[in-house]
């Protein structure tokens, strides 16, 4: 297992530019849900991403939709940057016809196969087992395609990831599994869930290639998603990638946050903002200046909110069409 | 005489016996410091510490496995689920170890453990957290199968479960948590088995299970209104399930309705429906009707949610046609 | 025509649909070059290599999930679990994930993908090796459930099963795998949900699931020599339940027998009892009577295993007691 | 992770003629079984444990009937050695009201309560579990009995093993896992089933003491229990321990034995017998002569021969008791 990863920026300005816009899409679009929780927008649960947005940001920019993502409860970061819009997601949560899910799912539920968003699990574990079911297809069938799988910490002990690694490890499958590690699964702490809470290490107990990196750098994430993807595709088998990162909101929105981790390690991790980070770091070294960064903003401003004005919009779904797609037509 | 709400009444039972037996522990994720997700164990870890209310990681099958060993080795577990959609990666723990060793073992080795979790539909919860899962339960011998419609009675058979030397799965619908009602001062249990007459009537019985109750009470408050007289029965334990009051109401009633808000293939609805048939086939004046939530996974949006669970009206609406007949 | 046991009819079904669709590959423990436990892929790895005959850890949840993701990403996995007791590891997946995913993704996605298992109680295999589970499948929607009773059903029911975009829960009996009958020389499916009539008859419907097909016929002779004409009904598949034939098939007798070697609660029998009360409630002349296997954990020893399943003079015993009604 | 075992015979005379008698009552045991399989006596399957006496026997040692043993399909030698007896081994798998399980479990369900057998069962994995939990108890309980867990190397990719040893550590519950590393589940190679074969390492991932022995060799197995119970005895949570051993029998009676491992493997294997090894051990290290075998070669023989003997004359459960013991007597 290495933990080095070489993070001299070799990416262009223009690739470096499409990193920034797809976290703070994200960002933007967590903090419009959690107003539209307070505002009673939001019929069910919301689990935001605020704080962990570089991690799915740096692993979808080497997918294309052919490419099969699967995620977790918390999947509104990977749904985005694998190419659901925000008016398919707030729309989702909203609980309307139009949402990626049609409104059947929410938050928990996201499904958008045309973009390879094969869904999000709002049971921890699964999301493991289909993406190394998605590499055996894609091997099966001898294309390039790749599965991942987004996770957190919290599926770390749950036999879902020991099952799921090993088969992708011995059957040389093109998978990459990347865990989510924000040192908390709800209230309990990674620490407490495990004794050895390098999760990177873990999965090289399995033999797969495995490497544990800055999850709120978005560079460092792409640049070892870069190595695991290329390696997936050129029939190299699964990869293992842990990103260290942290969600700076509660577990849910309207869950307290409290009694389990202290303000200061908040505020330390907020300090360290991925989007600040890569920010600083593209001005500091030259290869760009505050002002490529405003029409951004001002795009991803303008494309939010008419995503929540398209969203609350929208129609609900027909109560009589509810019992569709159950069973497949084929029968 | 105190009023309170369904979850505090379990909570009260739980305390109760945690306090009279030492050998009780309760695992689960959240159980400890924080009280529960739906404040199950609210208050107890202060009082017992990390050995009896016992966080865990997100390992179901893991924790559900441990704590059969736990109750072949003469201590007392439960495990609170939160959302009982989670036990489904348990289930061969449940089936092939929990349910089957008493009798393998010859009663030489006993099962004392209760699986508890928040069923039902509700809340725009979407269908990994909105199961209920109870006739698998009722099939597989070596189980106990309660779900509690009130606060009295969540109270009285959580400690039954709780004393049993049975694996018992005790299921309490969300939606009945912030119902209140009057709890006793002094002790009570109330045993499985034991049907109870939620309202007395002569023309039709409805048999409604956990949160069908309160439902189908109000469909016969609307009904008598119009001078329509309805016996609703909570059978409270499906497992073991007290056909003698149910088929006893239909003796005098001749008709019979099952309002169940889970799947109808292969339901409860069907096994008390199959069971009556036997028992009363003469009492009968009318096919004996099943209302059941739609064959349907759970969806999101509230305008879906709402169309596949019974309502007052459509609880109404079935026991007219049921008269109707 | 020729001559085939049930495995080597099932083996043949098997090998047409490999041949004809190259995205369908088998996944369970020795069904590689072994030719699986049960010879059901028996010289199928010759032909198609590791790649579509994979053999697998002891990972039931695992590869189960893995062939969730395999179904939803263009190929056909087909899981053999050898005895269908090891599937309940992997029930999370199952209810959770392959029976809900076509919904969720409103028919954006299909899950094309066959569970297989031998199920039934027979040869002291003992409480791990003699389960049957059912009526939990049929319970939870999304899934097809299939419980072939014999050689030409199980081909054309299979082929059917992996041609479906929808999960197949394919259970066959163990008992009856040695079992021979004639398989046509041409190509034929059999389509889910159309009940076989077995064996025609006036006084008495007779619905035998799976194993039990055979011990009514039996005991349909024993009874013609007495001059009683017994109709004998096998379903084929439980989801999609054929109910029409069964209550047409009552309509004409006016009595029903469920003949079931599984558990009785909340089983297929109750569900078959109530719907056909409905259907046909003034075509009953008698209530309809269930027998099923006793409500045990299955016992190792050869005397308390043969006390426990229906047997043919049971059976003969329970039309006639229904005749007697 | 420690894989050196001092082999220095550190045990008396007494105890290592004790071993030597425990593993020989399990080699006749078994080899009866298997006669009377093929003389269908047996009217279910039957795993014997040939090859493997030293691991039981090693670990077994080391308890009393207040400890608490969890097995698996291939559980005749953790009975045993454990101390059901011969009489009750052999009568359970004739189906006799007699045997340990009272006819109800056969080969792989083994319920001996009163000397903590507390089974074994058919489905692989579980026993991992329950002993953690008998460990929980008497953590709970606060005494100083301990939980055994017995399982193949095919029960160490299984969900079970990740979740379970998991537990055991982070609660540092009184547990000792006890993989019997045969190299084979059924026909499956353990080293096909996974990238790393070395299942003491894989343990040791989960920061529990871990550690891997000749299986074969009674004192070295005797050695590792003996370090790993005394740890759990005083407080000190859960072991693991890895014996690589062998099966020299088919994986279950009336099996095929050919086209998944050669002759040669199974005949250098069955060079290394441990009941051969701990007596060339003991005689070469003059520590016992041949003289001091034979008595004990005659004892277990008319002793297996006598429970043969038993078992044939016991009654078959009464069917009209096939229904009892489901539930308890409290409700
Ligand atoms: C099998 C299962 N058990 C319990 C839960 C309840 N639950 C939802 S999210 C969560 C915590 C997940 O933590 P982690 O995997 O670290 O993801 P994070 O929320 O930190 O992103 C839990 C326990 C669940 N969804 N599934
Ligand atoms: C969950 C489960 N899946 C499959 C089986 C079928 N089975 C019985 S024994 C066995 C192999 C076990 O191998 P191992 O654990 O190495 O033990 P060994 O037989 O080598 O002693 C298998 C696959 C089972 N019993 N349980
Ligand atoms: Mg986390
Ligand atoms: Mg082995």
């Amino acid at each position: 297992m290495s933990t080095q990863i070489d993070t001299t920026i070799t990416i262009g300005k223009m690739e470096a530019l499409a990193l920034y816009r797809q976290m703070l899409m994200i960002r933007r679009c967590e903090e419009q849900l959690a107003k539209s929780y307070q505002a009673g927008m939001i019929p069910g649960a919301c689990h935001t991403y605020v704080g962990e947005e570089a991690v799915a940001t740096g692993i979808c920019a080497h997918l294309t939709h052919r490419d099969a993502v699967f995620s977790t409860h918390r999947g509104h970061g990977h749904a985005l940057a694998k190419g659901v819009t925000p008016r398919q997601l707030i729309a989702e949560l909203y609980g309307r016809e139009t949402g990626c899910s049609r409104g059947r799912g929410g938050s928990m539920h996201l499904f958008s196969p045309e973009v390879g968003m094969m869904g999000t699990s709002g049971i921890v574990g699964p999301c493991i087992l289909q993406a190394t079911g998605a590499g055996y297809s894609f091997k099966l069938l001898n294309t390039d395609q790749v599965g991942v799988a987004f996770f957190g910490d919290g599926a770390v002990n749950n036999g879902a990831f020991h099952e799921g690694i090993n088969l992708a490890t011995i059957w040389e499958l093109p998978v990459i599994f990347v865990c989510e590690n924000n040192m908390y699964a709800t209230e309990i702490a990674f620490s407490y869930a495990t004794r050895n809470t390098e999760v990177a290490e873990r999965a090289a107990s399995y033999k797969i290639p495995s490497v544990a990196v800055d999850g709120n750098d978005v560079l460092a994430v792409h640049a070892a998603a870069a190595e695991a993807v290329a390696r997936a595709r050129a029939g190299g088998g699964a990869s293992f990638i842990e990103c260290k990162t942290y969600r700076t909101r509660p577990h849910a929105e309207g869950m307290r946050d409290a009694g389990y981790r202290t303000a200061d390690e908040i505020e330390a991790w907020k300090a360290r903002d991925p989007l600040a980070l890569l920010q600083s770091r593209l001005v500091g070294e030259g290869i760009a200046n505050a002002g490529d960064f405003e029409p951004i903003d001002a795009e991803i401003k303008a494309l939010v909110e008419d995503a929540a004005e398209f969203a609350k919009n929208s129609p609900f779904p027909d109560p009589t069409s509810v019992t569709n797609h159950i069973y497949s037509a084929s029968q | 005489m105190r009023e309170l709400t369904y979850i505090a009444a379990g909570r009260e039972g739980l305390a109760e016996e945690m306090a009279r037996d030492a050998t009780i522990f309760v695992v689960g994720e959240g159980i400890g410091v924080r009280g529960g997700n739906f404040n199950t164990t609210q208050g107890l870890y202060e009082l017992y510490g990390p050995l009896r209310l016992r966080d865990t990681p997100i390992v179901e099958r893991g924790f559900v496995g441990m704590c059969c060993g736990a109750a072949m080795t003469g201590t007392r577990p439960i495990v609170d689920f939160m959302f009982v959609d989670f036990i489904l990666d348990s289930i061969g723990e449940i089936f092939n170890q929990i349910a089957k060793i008493q009798y393998m073992s010859s009663g030489r080795l006993k099962m004392p453990i209760v699986l508890r979790g928040a069923i039902g539909i509700g809340g725009s919860a979407a269908t990994h957290h909105s199961g209920s899962y109870f006739p698998m339960f009722v099939n597989i011998p070596g189980l106990r199968v309660v779900v509690p419609s009130n606060p009295y009675d969540v109270k009285g058979l959580l400690k039954t479960a709780i004393r049993s030397d049975d694996p018992v799965l005790f299921l309490e619908h969300k939606n009945l948590y912030n119902n209140k009602g009057q709890i006793p001062d002094e002790e009570y249990l109330i045993p499985f088995g034991a049907a109870a007459i939620a309202r007395e009537g002569t023309q039709a019985s409805v048999v409604a299970v956990g949160s069908m109750v309160r439902k189908t009470l109000e469909a016969a408050d609307a009904l008598a209104k119009q001078g329509i007289s309805i016996e609703v029965i909570d059978p409270r334990t499906l497992a073991p399930l007290d056909i003698g009051t149910i088929s006893e109401s239909v003796h005098k009633t001749g008709r019979l309705l099952i309002v169940d808000e889970t799947f109808a293939p292969c339901g409860i609805g069907a096994e008390i429906a199959a069971q009556v048939m036997v028992a009363g086939f003469d009492d009968l004046d009318a096919p004996i009707m099943r209302l059941n939530g739609l064959h349907t996974p759970t969806p999101y949006s509230p305008a879906l949610e709402a169309a596949i669970v019974p309502t007052t009206q459509s609880i109404t609406d079935a026991i007219q046609a049921l008269l109707a007949e």
